[in-house]
């Protein structure tokens, strides 16, 4: 395990979600799952966070929003969205405002389903996102994943 | 180079667990203008009635908000059971009572957390937190999710809960209410809290009236006012009266939702106790056809529902008009003038909620 | 059910009036919501006094999509109207607090309005 | 109690931590618990009654190739396809759907072999 | 040369020493907190993973600020435990202090100025009582010589009661610890995002922490020195004592407000600090 | 102890009077190119006849000149007499409320027309010690810099202020004259030309103040003259209580009389007091900031107000050891902890500059009336440390006042990228006066370690009132060093008549704190160890401070060879993040620049309360002062 692993910071934004995700995102840091364990900090700056944990569909007006933070955050670093609105569009994803899902707007590495994602789910999709931080520290994955909304 | 400090706050704070923004216009510290903007959890589901079935439409409304999930399925179902006139069971009316109660206590306790946060008071929040994952796990074993319940339908409720489960229930809260009454006791009798929050916001009796505000806002500003009141589910079988503060300011807002929460496990207590055996859901036919303005009270206030049904299986209309959207004209009023250490705690004091403000 | 609801019609130019007159009697203002019809939107104003719900209805065409504000007797109503504003494409005279079309910036321009058909834009 | 908060945290520190050891230590799942949808596809018939009530268009039937697919990313546990099958095939399992790397791998298609019952349920990708 | 050592010994030991008291210090927070907490060597694999990530600043002096900042805590801690000038190392500290105001005015960012003006606030607030503490020292052994007070028969606290009190007080504000950790706090749910850090990132940011390691140290050595004279292992386990009750006051307060920060600390420093120096004043005359 | 070495004997003499020179001359040449020529021949002649002095005379006994030339005595009391009636003639167009001030002044005359009745007399009228030539240096360099600033910085001030009617051969000559003023009170031994001088300050003081002829200027000059006025009073009652009693009226030998010579002593003080503006005088000085900047860092900082220093600084000897000395000491505590507090809240550069001047010149007052050794060794690095950086930042600013036409420290937001030796300039400057290992702590730390050896009160004082030092210097050097967010107008260059004041001095600034050790065993510790019977006073720790600069000049080195590399992020702004290079935001009705101010605490820090409180104690201090020597 390299260094990257040992402190992942993480950055959580709700890119429009219905709160039931982020609630359970916050519900991470709290005595029952206290992801502190593992060294991992909510930052709540881009500038120092490793790991995006993002919710929601992303809507129109928050586009701007998630690209500008993911753009914030230092290389190396990872998207992880979570719930099913963010992986993608989940409910809402008929809704005139919303994107449909995080890969719209930016690269994501790790999805999460669940609505809402349970706090287990957020901790195993974080580990995941550790195996991508390493290979991009290392130089050994690509640094973006492509883009783009998979049709099912 | 200005005059005067101009900041953003927010759609990415951390303090706001939601992206909302207020443009901060200060001297020194001191708040002179706060001018919010929304939408950037709009997702327009209203317009999703065109398209989807009105019983679908249960889901999405419990998605509305991952907080409040509950109350608005319970909301949105019984105004289309009023409509539509259907007699819903009495058990399923007081299986709702009990979830809708669960919900507030959840959503009280996640926001004394994070209000204790806002007040840069990190183990009061994990505390706050750590008695609500009690409540969750109550919450998730009856309901199956824990947040998003996913319980009620229209005609009733998805499941029933076996009465081993609703005495555990019941032995699960006598423990929840000795560890909330702590947390209440510290939040209440902290000084630092004190110190921090003793005058801060104050929206004055006749403002709040006036400006709309709803739910604990309105009643820690000395107006009785409670839609669990209009009698609808279970509610006006029940024994309770709306917690009133007359402090006007943030620990008024403070009180009212920690006395809440202990009047919530009352009415859970009462609920499960008078709850009578029987079905749990009656099968609805047809397609509704009529209006209805349905009012219920969630944990931030009064949530309205109007619906309008044309015959076919979908709504014409489906409007939401959630109690934070009530409660931001006030919020825009206390703000002025504060500190900006102030404004998280004021701005929490509402205990806003975008998701279920801008749909 | 305890909650009574009533429902009353008036003129387009009657709203401000007919708001200053319950804001007098000391009702409260719940909601204003919009339902499209075939030329144009119904606009509901809705009020509470003691457990009371009272509303007012008043049709805006869409030939013609004004509506005079209510803020002079509710001030709270500047978010419902700018709301309208953006959701249903109703232009609000005498706004105090207008965000022009920024209470919410969308994909579509007036959603909620019948003429505008489902799906999304983009 | 009558400490407040020093009291309090002294008390906690004095404890065991509240802390769940995840992943050592998994609480067992309530029974009513929503985790992710299983299916039996032997029993199923393709009826596609589950994929017009699912409200997100998660399942998709295809009656000629006998397979059923769901979208993990898209399934909001909501329960409707479960209520809706006649033959009960989707069920509610308690365990949740693990993250995945790529946004394809959560379809998961259940491909029911030519003849019924023979062979157990095909399963592409991870259930 | 014992000097010299006690100078070396701290460059090189300081972080080893200050990272261990940030770990414990988490788990400790973490346990109060009813949480298990991190490893004990986290706050090194933060430090190691910062300074492994690629650098992203608004501007490059930011860097350059971090660096002065770093190397003037350093310096401040050399001269005192290399039995230097009391009042230098406090006027150092301030000049480090400087450094990190810099480092976040420098990019012109809202919060991160904000968090600049708030720790400046912070220092106006406890400079005061660090100088009266270092004027007591000199009152009760006559010299502002760390090795001269330190080799002094008595322990200072008997003296300085009050300096002492004080100087834990202010302490508080130092460590950033709440109520008082206005400018930056260790946790994210503040009103200032990250505060003065804000725009510091990777390994700029890396610095900054190192640099706070070497703070805490000295500032323990200085706890430290009030006890000295009761012996080694009195003077370590009250500092351990003191260090305690700082993470348990960090866990039992709500944040307050740079008014009250200023206020408090400048009424403690006169009714703490001030009182005790003119009393040991008259009491010798 | 008369040195016969001729020109040496002249030496004194001709300084002051050289200056006189140029300022008959400027008060009659017209163009710009004449005024330039004569200006810098003047200020390099005034600057080479200091430095010549200085370097004959620092080391080594005082220069005392014995002369006995009655006709001079008389013309110098004429000419103070000649001064004074030309204040009661300025008087004429003052308004009713200000009554006051020609009754001071006719008071004045009527003691100093007693006083030369008395017949004055100095064996030595004119005496040179280390003191005295520091402050000559500082008059003839400082000085002559500033007066070459100003040449380019009237032409521009005219161009802005076309309101104002030009008067500059008025104003070049009273630069000049006040030069000549100043080296008079500096080398005077004889009371009664000191006196002189002294007036002849005030008067040079009051007529640039009033340069502007605005109202405002006006009566702000009206107030200089006024509180000057009653320092003036207070020093003519100390000549003619030395005359009454029958006493010598030469400086050197009552401040070697002790504790006899204390009722002077304090009555001087209290003149001094006046001078530099201490509280509960200290609006004045304020008032003083609407005259050109030249003139604020000339006269409002760098020298006249040090005369005031300088002459409670002659009596150290005698207030050492002394109640009342430390009263007054106490005076000039309060004022350093209550006008640091009150500078919190100015945002004006100007503003600021002078209640840290008033501060700093309290401190000066601290350690005179302390009168330790090491006390009065650091109040002379004060005075050294303080005239050179504080010359260079009002220079500085008001480079920076003709570019933007603003002198708020919140429009200097970025100078460091718009303008980078402008910004470094003013960087010098600013750490200049508050930071390690720069001058200015290096005296503090010095006072620090002198007053808690008499009582610690003092050192409180100064503990608390470095506190907001900090606070107000490092938000402006914040406000310097930020790189601004939204492109702002580029800054024109300076001018060569500025850089060579401006870039001189911050070569200085640099160069004394870099030089201290030499500065202090050649002029400050000679002068001590005679004043104080060999004490020695040596600075101590300058082998860290050397360390700790050496480190800063690394430091720079590194940056400078090893600039860091990375990307460059945009700003946080909460993620809302607008425009191309991300520097605006998207606020609700649409794009949003950020603003930072500083913060300035009115509410906290008042500034009017503080001066109230801050003025009542030093009355308060300076009534028991008197009767303490008067009992
Ligand atoms: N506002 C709101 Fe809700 C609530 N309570 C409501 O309808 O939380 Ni998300
Ligand atoms: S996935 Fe579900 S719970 Fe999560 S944000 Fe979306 S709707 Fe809410
Ligand atoms: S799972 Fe059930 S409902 Fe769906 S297609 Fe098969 S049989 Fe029909
Ligand atoms: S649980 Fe709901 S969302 Fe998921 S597949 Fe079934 S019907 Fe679709």
């Amino acid at each position: 395990m390299g260094i990257m692993s040992k402190s992942p910071w993480i950055l959580h934004y709700d890119g429009s979600s219905c709160n039931g995700c982020d609630i359970e995102v916050l519900a991470c840091l709290t005595p029952l799952y206290d992801v502190e364990r593992f060294g991992i900090v909510n930052t709540g700056n881009p500038k120092h966070a490793d790991i995006l944990l993002i919710t929601g569909a992303v809507n129109e007006q928050n586009k701007e929003v998630v690209t500008n933070l993911y753009a914030q955050m230092p290389d190396p670093k990872v998207v992880v969205a979570l719930g099913t609105c963010a992986t993608s569009g989940g409910i809402f994803r008929e809704c005139y405002n919303v994107q449909g899902g995080i890969d719209t707007t930016i690269p994501v590495d790790v999805y999460v389903p669940g609505c809402a994602v349970r706090p287990e789910a957020i901790i195993e999709g974080v580990v995941k996102a550790l195996g991508v931080l390493e290979l991009r520290a290392a130089g050994k994955a690509q640094t973006h994943t492509p883009t783009g909304k998979v049709k099912a | 180079m200005g005059t005067r400090t101009v900041i953003p706050f927010g759609p990415q704070h951390p303090v706001l667990p939601e992206p909302v923004h207020l443009d901060l216009v200060m001297e020194d510290e001191k708040i002179v203008e706060a001018i919010p903007s929304l939408g950037y959890v709009h997702r327009g589901l209203e317009k999703l009635a065109a398209k989807k079935d009105f019983n679908d439409m249960v889901f999405v409304s419990e998605r509305i908000c991952g907080i409040c999930s509950f109350i608005h399925s319970m909301a949105y179902s019984t105004a289309i059971e009023n409509i539509m006139k259907v007699e819903v069971p009495e058990r399923a009316q007081y299986l709702r009572v009990m979830w809708a109660e669960m919900s507030r206590v959840h959503s009280h306790l996640l926001w004394l957390g994070l209000a204790a946060d806002a007040l840069g008071y990190e183990s009061l929040f994990m505390h706050s937190w750590r008695v609500r994952e009690k409540v969750l796990d109550v919450i998730e074993e009856t309901s199956g999710g824990r947040v998003i319940f996913g319980t009620c339908k229209i005609g009733g409720v998805r499941r029933d809960v076996d009465a081993a489960t609703l005495d555990k229930t019941l032995k699960m809260f006598d423990d929840i209410e000795v560890e909330c009454q702590e947390i209440v006791h510290v939040f209440a009798g902290d000084p630092s809290v004190h110190k921090r929050v003793a005058g801060v916001g104050i929206l004055s009796k006749d403002d709040a009236y006036a400006l709309g505000a709803v739910g604990p806002v309105l009643r820690a500003s000395g107006v009785t006012w409670d839609a669990r009141k209009l009698g609808y589910a279970a509610y006006g079988k029940l024994e309770w009266e709306p917690v009133v503060e007359t402090g006007c300011d943030v620990p008024a807002r403070v009180l009212v939702r920690a006395k809440e929460i202990f009047q919530s496990i009352g009415l859970i207590r009462q609920a499960i106790k008078k709850m009578p055996k029987g079905p749990v859901e009656v099968r609805v036919t047809g397609n509704p056809n009529g209006e209805t303005i349905m009012r219920v009270e969630q944990p931030r206030g009064e949530l309205v529902y109007h619906i309008q049904a044309n015959g076919t299986k979908n709504l014409a209309r489906f409007r939401v008009r959630t109690p934070t959207f009530a409660n931001i004209p006030p919020l825009v009023k206390m703000l002025p003038g504060c500190e900006l250490a102030d404004v998280p705690i004021i701005v929490l004091s509402i205990d806003p909620c975008i998701s279920c403000t801008e749909r | 059910m305890s909650d009574e609801q009533s429902i009353e019609l008036v003129e387009r130019s009657q709203v401000s009036a007919k708001a200053a007159e319950f804001k007098a009697g000391g009702w409260r203002l719940v909601q204003i919501s919009s339902v499209p019809t075939l030329g144009g939107q119904e606009i509901t104003y809705s009020f509470d006094k003691a457990y009371r719900l009272q509303s007012v209805r008043t049709t805006v065409p869409n030939a013609d999509p004004v509506l005079p504000t209510i803020t002079g007797a509710y001030f709270a109503a500047f978010t419902y109207e700018n709301e309208l504003q953006d959701l249903v494409g109703l232009k609000v005279l005498g706004l105090p607090l207008d965000f022009k079309g920024n209470f919410y910036r969308k994909a579509m321009n007036a959603p909620l309005t019948s003429s505008n058909p489902d799906g999304k834009a983009g | 109690m009558k400490l407040g908060m020093p009291g309090m945290v002294l008390r906690s520190a004095a404890k065991k931590p509240a802390t769940r050891r995840f992943p050592a230590e998994i609480r067992p799942a309530y029974s009513a618990t929503r985790g992710h949808v299983a299916m039996d596809i032997a029993k199923c018939n393709f009826c596609t009654l589950c994929q017009l009530r699912c409200p997100t268009g998660a399942i998709v039937v295809n009656k000629q190739e006998k397979t059923w697919q769901i979208d993990r990313m898209r399934c909001i546990l909501c329960t409707a396809c479960v209520g809706a099958c006649t033959r009960k095939c989707p069920t509610m399992e308690t365990s949740y759907a693990p993250p995945v790397g790529e946004r394809r791998e959560s379809l998961v298609r259940f491909t029911q072999a030519a003849v019924p019952g023979t062979s157990p349920a095909g399963e592409a990708g991870r259930a | 040369m014992t000097g010299l050592v006690g100078a070396v010994a701290f460059v090189v030991l300081a972080p080893v020493v200050g990272g261990l008291i940030a770990g414990l210090d988490r788990i400790l927070s973490a346990r109060l907190q009813a949480r298990v907490g991190p490893p004990v060597l986290q706050p090194f694999w933060d430090v190691l993973k910062l300074l492994s990530k690629r650098r992203a600043l608004v501007t490059v002096f930011q860097e350059y600020y971090a660096g002065c900042f770093l190397l003037f805590a350093i310096v401040a801690g050399a001269i005192f435990f290399g039995g230097g000038d009391l009042l230098l190392t406090v006027f150092s500290l301030a000049l480090a202090g400087v450094f990190l105001v810099l480092g976040a005015y420098a990019p012109n960012s809202p919060y991160s100025t904000i968090g600049a003006e708030r720790e400046l606030l912070q220092m106006m607030a406890y400079e005061p009582m660090l100088l009266i503490a270092a004027l007591g020292c000199f009152m009760a052994t006559g010299s502002f010589h760390v090795d001269a007070i330190y080799a002094h028969p008595t322990a200072l606290v008997g003296r300085l009661p009050g300096v002492f009190l004080g100087l834990l007080f202010v302490l508080t504000i130092k460590l950033r610890k709440s109520p008082f950790d206005l400018s930056a706090s260790h946790h994210a749910h503040q009103e200032l995002v990250r505060g003065l850090t804000t725009e510091f990132s990777g390994p700029t940011l890396a610095l900054v922490e190192v640099g706070h390691w070497y703070e805490t140290v000295l500032l323990l050595g200085l706890v430290y020195l009030f006890l000295a004279a009761l012996g080694p292992w009195v003077a370590l386990a009250g500092v351990v004592v003191v260090y305690a009750l700082e993470v348990l006051a960090d866990n039992i307060f709500a944040r307050l407000t740079w008014r009250v920060t200023v206020a408090s600390a400048w009424t403690v420093a006169a009714i703490l600090g001030a009182t005790n120096l003119l009393a040991v004043h008259y009491l010798k005359q | 102890m008369t040195n016969d070495n001729g020109l040496s004997y002249l030496l004194p003499g001709i300084l002051i009077v050289l200056p006189l020179v140029p300022a008959l001359l400027l008060a009659v040449v017209r163009g710009q190119a004449m005024r330039s020529a004569v200006v810098w021949t003047g200020a390099l002649a005034v600057a080479a006849g200091s430095v010549w002095l200085a370097a004959g005379h620092l080391s080594g006994p005082p220069l005392a000149l014995a002369f006995d030339l009655p006709w001079l005595d008389r013309a110098v009391a004429g000419a103070g007499l000649l001064v004074s009636l030309y204040m009661l003639f300025a008087c004429r167009g003052i308004v009713k409320r200000e009554w006051w001030i020609p009754v001071l002044i006719v008071a004045q005359t009527v003691v100093m027309v007693l006083v030369e009745v008395a017949g004055p007399r100095a064996e030595r009228p004119i005496v040179i010690d280390q003191l005295s030539l520091v402050m000559a240096l500082i008059i003839g360099i400082v000085g002559g810099l500033i007066c070459i600033y100003a040449l380019t910085y009237m032409e521009d001030y005219h161009r802005h202020h076309p309101e104002v009617s030009d008067r500059k051969p008025l104003f070049f000559f009273l630069l000049f004259a006040f030069l000549s003023a100043m080296f008079g009170i500096v080398f005077s031994n004889h009371l009664g030309w000191m006196h002189c001088c002294w007036e002849v300050t005030t008067l040079c003081s009051f007529l640039l103040i009033g340069y502007s002829r605005t109202e405002e200027a006006r009566r702000n000059a009206f107030r200089a003259m006024g509180f000057n006025a009653v320092g003036g009073l207070s020093f003519g009652v100390a000549i003619w209580w030395q005359l009454h009693n029958g006493r010598a009226i030469e400086l050197d030998s009552m401040a070697a009389m002790g504790s006899a010579a204390l009722v002077p002593a304090v009555l001087i003080g209290f003149a001094g007091l006046t001078k530099s503006a201490q509280l509960p005088f200290s609006s004045w000085l304020l008032g003083a900031m609407v005259a050109p900047t030249p003139v604020s860092a000339l006269l409002h900082s760098s020298t006249m107000v040090k005369a005031g220093v300088f002459a409670v600084l002659k009596f150290a000897p005698v207030f050492h050891g002394h109640t009342a000395g430390y009263l007054i000491a106490l005076v000039g505590g309060a004022t350093f902890l209550a006008t640091s507090l009150a500078a919190i809240s100015m945002s004006n550069a100007k503003l600021v500059l002078a209640y840290s001047t008033i501060a700093n010149l309290g401190l000066v007052v601290a350690c005179a009336g302390v009168g330790s050794p090491e006390a009065v060794w650091a109040g002379m690095m004060l005075i050294i440390f303080h005239a050179i950086s504080k010359g260079l930042l009002f220079l500085a600013v008001g480079a920076v006042e003709h570019r933007t036409g603003s002198r708020d420290i919140e429009d200097m937001e970025g100078l460091l990228a718009t303008r980078r030796a402008l910004g470094i300039v003013m960087i010098v400057g600013i750490i200049g006066m508050f930071l390690a290992p720069f001058g200015m702590l290096v005296a503090k730390w010095t006072c620090l370690k002198a007053f808690v050896e008499v009582n610690p009160l003092l050192a409180i004082l100064l503990a608390y009132g470095s506190a907001p030092t900090l606070f107000f210097w490092t938000k402006w050097l914040g406000k310097v060093i930020s790189v601004p967010g939204a492109a702002r107008p580029a800054v024109g260059p300076l001018s060569a008549n500025e850089w060579a004041a401006v870039g001189t001095l911050a070569v200085l600034t640099v160069c004394a704190c870099v030089l201290f050790p030499l500065v202090s065993d050649y002029a400050v510790a000679p002068y001590l160890a005679r004043q104080y019977a060999g004490a020695m006073v040596a600075p101590a720790g300058v082998g860290i401070m050397a360390l700790m600069l050496g480190l800063l000049v690394l430091a720079i080195m590194a940056f400078i060879f090893y600039p860091p590399r990375g990307q460059v992020s945009a700003r946080y702004l909460a993620g809302a993040n607008m425009g191309a290079a991300g520097n605006t935001f998207r606020g609700p009705l649409g794009e949003v620049t950020p603003a930072s101010r500083n913060y300035y605490l009115m509410g906290f820090f008042p500034e009017g309360k503080i001066i109230l409180g801050g003025s009542l104690a030093s009355i308060a201090l300076m009534i028991v002062a008197l009767a303490a020597v008067l009992r």
